[in-house]
C-alpha cells in the first residue's frame, strides 16, 4: 500500500522504563501498513536513544509511547534532548500517560506543554495517528488509498 | 561456553558466597541452618507434597505488600477470606531489579509513613529472619513470586527463609521483562538458582519451580509457551530440580485451553527426566481486563470453567479489580471465591468436549516442531539450542520487549476464538501445520468480510477488555 | 366441564366486562384504543418481534418498584448501565392476591413517604395511562413479570396499557405459589387471559406469552418443567396466542441444562401449533444462592455459559445479591453484564460436549410419557387430562406448595450432578425409564458409601449456597 | 427405622401467608424416617389449621416453620390458641424468624416469650430437631437407631 511517490520515516519506542510492547507493536504495523518506514526502537527507551535515532534516519515523526503512568517524568527534558541533537520533527505522545484520574485535557496540556505536537489517550485508534501525521506532514493519500480508508 | 550441565559443587559455593556478599543480609544465610528450618516446618507448609498431593485445583492468588506485618495480614486474609489453598508472596520492582538500596529506602519510607512505597515484599531487604516470621504466621505454603532476571540472592535468602516454591526461569523471566538482559547472561543465573534449589532438594527439602507459562500475557500460541516450559523444566532437572510446575496463561477459548493444559501435562512428562514430579498450573486470563467489575467476573469465571474440565494441579486466580492494577485484598479474595465456586460446580461433572483430541494432537506436533529446532540449533544441547533458535528467530514469542527475542511473530483468532499465528516470521514450524494456521484465518477472515491483516492482531489484543473474545470488525459488532 | 376449548367472542366480552368491573382503573381499557397505541409503537419496543428475531440470547433481569417514576428510573438504568435487551415490570405481591385496595394504600404510602412498601409495580393501580407512561418513557419491550393465579385484570389493563409479553399459566403460576387456588379455576382464569391475548393477536399486535419454566425453582426434574410448559403453551395456543416462549430454570449440571433447552424447543416445535412461533427462555440457577457475592458470580456464569452453549433465545439474569433478597438496580445491572461478558466470550466458540444428545433423548422420552399420561387421564383434552393426571399424581412437581398437585415426587442428583427422580410416588413413568433413574442414583450412593435417602434431597437443595453441586456427605467434604 | 414400640405423633406446617415448602418437606422426610407420624399441614397454614390438627392427631408436638420473616406478627396469640383448643404439645418454630439483622439470641428469646420450648434457625440441622424432640419427649433411641446416629 504505497502512496505519494517518496516515503517517510518514523521513529517509535516506548520511553522511561516502561517495557509494555504490545502497543508499538501494534503501532508499528499500522504504520508500516499505511506506508511510512518505521525504525521500532522498542521498550525502555532513553531520551537520547529516541533523538540519536531521529537523526540517523533523518525521521520526520518521534511517537512515543508510554503505559506505565510515569509518562511525564519520564519526558521532561525530551524536547530540548531532540533540539541539541538537531532533530527537527514532528512529535506525538500516547498511552496512560497519568496515574491518577485527572481529566484527559488536563494532560493533553502539560503534555502540550511539554513540546508534544499531540498528545493521544490509550484508546485511540492508530488509524487516528496515521491520519493526524498525514495531516501534520501534508501527506496527500492516493487514490487507492483513499479508497481504503472510505471501505 | 555456556551448557545444560550441572554446576560442580564447589562453583556452587563460590557463586553462594559471592551473591551473599551483595548485600548484608545475604551473611544471615546458613545452608545448615536453613536444612534445619525447612525440617521443622509441619507437613502442611511443605509446597511440593501439598501441591503434589491435592485431588483437584489448588488455588493461589498474587500479593505481595513490603512491610512484613502487612504481609502476614494480607496472607492470613486471603487464607481465611479467600480460602486460597497456596499463597504468594510477590516482591517488588526495585529487588527484581537487583536496587536493594532502593528497595531499602522505599521499605523504610513504608515503615515510617505507613504508605507503600513499594509495589511488592522485599524479601532480600526482610533476610532470613523477615522470611521465616512469614513463613511462621501463616499457615499454608508460600511461593515467591517476583520477574526477576537475576533472581540469585533472592532465591539464597527465601530458600533459606523458609519459602519452598519459587516462580520464574531465564527465559520466562527475562522475554517477557526485560529489554537488555541477554539470554545467556539470565540463562547462568538462573542455573544458581535451580542448582541451590537442586541442592536443598538432595538434602530432602523439595523446593518447588514454577517456570511462569504466560510468557508476554497477550495471545501466546500454545506451542510457544509450552516450549519454553519444556526448555526450562529440562534446566531446572539438570540442576537437581525434582519438583516442577510448568505454567500456562488462558487465551479464553476453552478447547484450545484445555487442549494445551492437556498437552503440557503429557510433553512436561515425556521431554523432563523421570525423576521430576510434573505438574502444571493454569493462570486466569493475563491479558487486558474489562474496566467493569462485573464483566471481570465473567472472565474469571470463564476461567474457572476451564480449570474444572482441564483440572490443572494449580489456577492461579485473577480478581474483578484486574483493570485498575493492584486489586484490594477484599477484591483478591473475591477472584479466589468465585474460581472456588465454579470449580467445585462444575468438577464433579463429566464435561468431555469435542475436538479436545484433535487440537491437542495440533499442539503437541507445534510444540515437537519447536524442540526439534532447539535440539538441532545447540547439537543436542539445550542451552546453546534456546539460546540459536531465539538468535535465528526459529523460536520466537510474540509481543516480546526483550532484545534476545525477535518478537516478529504475530497472533491472531481463528473463527472460533483459537489462537493461530498469523505473522511467521522466521519460526521454525513444518508447513502443514503453517497451512492450518493460515485455513482458520482465512476462515476468519472470509465471516468477517476483510483481509487477513494485522489489524485482526490489533482488534484481538483488546477484544476480552472489550467484552468480547475475538476482535471482530465493529461493523459486525452489536446493536 | 373446562375443555381445552377457545372462549367465545361474546364470552370473551362478558367475562372482560366483568372483570373490568372489579377496580376502577378498568373502565380506562378500551381495546380499539389499546390497538392504536399498540400500532403506534415503534419496532424495537414490539417484545415479539424483537425476541423471535434476535440472532443470540437476549438478556432481561427481573425487577419492580411501587413508584411510576421511580420503575421508569429502574428500567432506564438497567437498559444503560445493565446494557439489558429485555425489560421486566415485576408486580407486587398484593396485586398477585387481587388485593387491589391493599395495593392502593402501599402505592399511597410510596408516594408520600418515598419508602417502597410494595414489593413491586402495581400495575391495576397504575391503570392504563400509567402502563403507557412506562411504555413511552423506556427505550426496551418490557414484559409483566407476577405469579398471580387470576391475573385477568392485570392482563387486561397492562395489555391496553401497551406491554407486549405477559408471563405465567395456570399451572406454572398455581403450582409454586399458591396453597389453595385450585387448578381448574386457575385454568379457567388463564385461559380468559390468553384468549385476550389472542384478540390482540388477531388484530396483529402480536402479545408474548411465557409460560414460567422453573416452577418451585428447586430441582425441577426437566421433564417435568416442559410437560407443563407443553400444556401451558398448547392452551395459550388454543385461545388463539402465536407467540409462546417455553421456560426453564437451570439446574446447574450443563450437559443436562442443555440438554433440556435443546428438548424444550424440540418438542414445543413438535407440541404446539405450526402457526405458533415458539421461543425459549433460560432462568439462571432458581434455587438458593451463596450468601456471598464473589460466590453467587460463579453461579451465574455458570448459567451464562450453560446459556452460550444451548443459545436459547432469552436468559432471565439473576444478580450476586440474590442471596439477600431484592438487589440494588446497580447489583442487578452487574449481573446482566456478568453473563454478558461470559456469553460474548463463550458464544462464538465451537462446545460440543459429549453425552448431549443421549441426555436430550432421555428427557424427550420422559416428556412423552408425561405428555401421553396427560392425553390419556383427558380422553384427548389437555386440560381435563392435566387436571386428572394432577389429581391421580401421574403428574406431580416437587417441592408444590399448592394442594393442586401431590408433591409427593423428590429429585436428588446423580454423581454426575444430574437431576434424578429418586421418589417416584405416582408419577407416570415407564418402568425402563424409572431404572435409568435408579442406576444413576445408585451409582452416586456407591461414591458416597451411604444408603439412598432423604439426606440426598435434603443436602442437594443446599449444596449450590454451600458451593458446591451436589450434595456430598460431609465426611466426603474439603479439608 | 422403628424405635421404642409405641408411634409419637407431630405436627408440621408453615404458619401465616409464607409459601416455602422445600423445608417443610425435607422435615417431613426426616421425622418420618426417625420413626415419627408426621402430620404435614404444608404450607400457608393458620393458627387454627395446627390447632385442630393436634387435636385431631393427638400430637405430641407442633413444629412450625417460617421463612419469609414475618414469623413474629404470624404467631402472635399462637400459643392462646392452642390452649384454648386443649392442645398438651412441645411446640417448636424455625427457619428464617427475622426480616433484619439482629441476633439470634435475641430472636430466640422473642419466641420463648412467644410460648415456644425451643427455637431453631434455619441452618440447623433436621437431625438436630430430631434429637431435641426425643429429649423433650423422653425417647430414647433402640440399639439399631443409636448405631445409626453414632455411624
Amino acid at each position: 500500500m504505497v502512496f505519494n511517490t517518496m516515503s517517510h520515516t518514523v521513529v517509535l519506542g516506548v520511553i522511561g522504563s516502561d517495557a509494555h510492547v504490545v502497543g508499538i507493536t501494534i503501532l508499528e504495523q499500522a504504520f508500516s501498513a499505511a506506508g511510512f518506514d518505521v525504525i521500532n526502537l522498542g521498550v525502555q527507551t532513553s531520551q537520547e536513544e529516541f533523538a540519536e535515532a531521529a537523526v540517523d534516519h533523518d525521521a520526520e515523526a518521534v511517537l512515543v509511547s508510554s503505559l506505565y503512568g510515569h509518562a511525564e517524568q519520564d519526558c521532561q527534558g525530551f524536547h530540548e534532548v531532540l533540539e541539541e541533537a538537531g532533530v527537527d520533527a514532528v512529535s506525538y505522545i500516547g498511552g496512560n500517560l497519568a496515574v491518577g484520574q485527572d481529566e484527559f485535557e488536563q494532560t493533553r496540556r502539560t503534555f502540550r506543554e511539554l513540546g508534544f505536537d499531540r498528545v493521544f489517550d490509550s484508546e485511540t485508534d492508530p488509524e487516528d495517528a496515521i491520519e493526524a501525521l498525514r495531516e501534520d506532514l501534508q501527506i496527500k493519500p492516493t487514490e487507492s488509498e483513499r479508497a481504503t480508508i472510505s471501505s | 561456553m555456556i551448557r545444560d550441565e550441572r554446576i560442580p559443587s564447589d562453583e556452587l559455593r563460590r557463586i553462594d558466597e559471592e551473591i551473599r556478599s551483595n548485600w548484608p543480609t545475604g551473611e544471615g544465610v546458613d545452608f545448615e541452618d536453613a536444612i534445619e528450618y525447612h525440617e521443622s516446618l509441619p507437613d502442611h507448609k511443605r509446597f511440593a507434597d501439598v501441591l503434589e498431593s491435592a485431588d483437584k485445583p489448588l488455588l493461589q492468588p498474587r500479593a505481595g505488600v513490603p512491610r512484613l506485618d502487612d504481609q502476614i495480614e494480607l496472607l492470613q486474609y486471603l487464607l481465611e477470606e479467600g480460602k486460597a489453598d497456596l499463597l504468594p508472596t510477590t516482591i517488588d520492582s526495585y529487588t527484581r531489579d537487583n536496587e536493594y538500596e532502593k528497595a531499602q529506602q522505599g521499605l523504610d519510607k513504608a515503615r515510617e509513613t505507613g504508605d507503600d512505597t513499594l509495589n511488592g515484599f522485599p524479601a532480600v531487604n526482610h533476610g532470613v529472619d523477615g522470611c521465616r516470621k512469614l513463613i511462621d504466621a501463616v499457615d499454608a505454603p508460600i511461593e515467591v513470586r517476583h520477574g526477576t532476571p537475576d533472581a540469585r540472592l533472592l532465591a539464597a535468602i527465601t530458600f533459606a527463609g523458609g519459602f519452598q516454591s519459587f516462580e520464574g526461569g531465564p527465559i520466562s523471566y527475562n522475554i517477557p521483562y526485560t529489554k537488555r538482559h541477554g539470554l545467556e547472561e539470565t540463562i547462568e543465573k538462573w542455573q544458581f538458582v535451580d542448582r541451590l534449589a537442586g541442592a536443598y532438594t538432595e538434602r530432602g527439602v523439595r523446593i518447588n519451580r514454577e517456570p511462569f507459562g504466560p510468557l508476554t500475557g497477550t495471545l501466546v500460541p500454545p506451542s510457544i509457551a509450552i516450549a519454553v516450559m519444556l526448555v526450562e523444566g529440562k534446566l531446572a532437572a539438570t540442576q537437581g530440580v525434582r519438583s516442577i510446575t510448568l505454567g500456562y496463561g488462558q487465551v479464553g477459548n476453552v478447547v484450545q485451553d484445555v487442549a494445551a493444559l492437556n498437552a503440557l501435562k503429557e510433553l512436561g512428562n515425556e521431554y523432563l527426566p523421570d525423576e521430576v514430579v510434573v505438574t502444571t498450573v493454569f493462570h486466569e486470563w493475563m491479558g487486558g481486563f474489562p474496566p467493569d467489575e462485573a464483566r471481570a467476573n465473567g472472565v474469571i469465571s470463564l476461567g474457572g470453567m476451564t480449570a474444572a474440565i482441564a483440572q490443572p494441579d494449580k489456577v492461579i486466580t485473577k480478581s474483578p479489580q484486574e483493570f485498575q492494577g493492584v486489586p484490594t485484598m477484599e477484591a483478591n479474595s473475591a477472584g479466589l471465591r468465585t474460581t472456588r465456586q465454579v470449580i467445585d460446580m462444575a468438577i464433579e461433572q463429566d464435561i468431555r468436549i469435542d475436538g479436545i483430541d484433535e487440537e491437542q494432537d495440533l499442539i503437541e506436533r507445534e510444540t515437537r516442531c519447536l524442540m526439534d529446532t532447539i535440539f538441532e540449533h545447540g547439537d543436542g544441547d539445550v542451552v546453546q539450542g534456546t539460546l540459536k533458535a531465539f538468535d535465528s528467530g526459529a523460536l520466537d514469542v510474540p509481543f516480546a520487549p526483550s532484545d534476545s527475542a525477535k518478537g516478529a511473530v504475530l497472533p491472531a483468532r481463528d473463527d472460533d476464538g483459537r489462537v493461530r499465528i498469523f505473522e511467521w516470521a522466521d519460526l521454525d514450524m513444518d508447513d502443514d501445520i503453517k497451512e492450518i494456521h493460515k485455513a482458520r484465518l482465512s476462515q476468519r477472515a472470509t465471516t468477517e468480510g476483510r483481509e487477513q491483516s494485522f489489524r485482526m492482531v490489533a482488534d484481538d489484543v483488546d477484544a476480552i477488555s472489550d467484552g468480547k473474545l475475538i476482535g471482530r470488525p465493529q461493523s459486525q459488532g452489536d446493536v
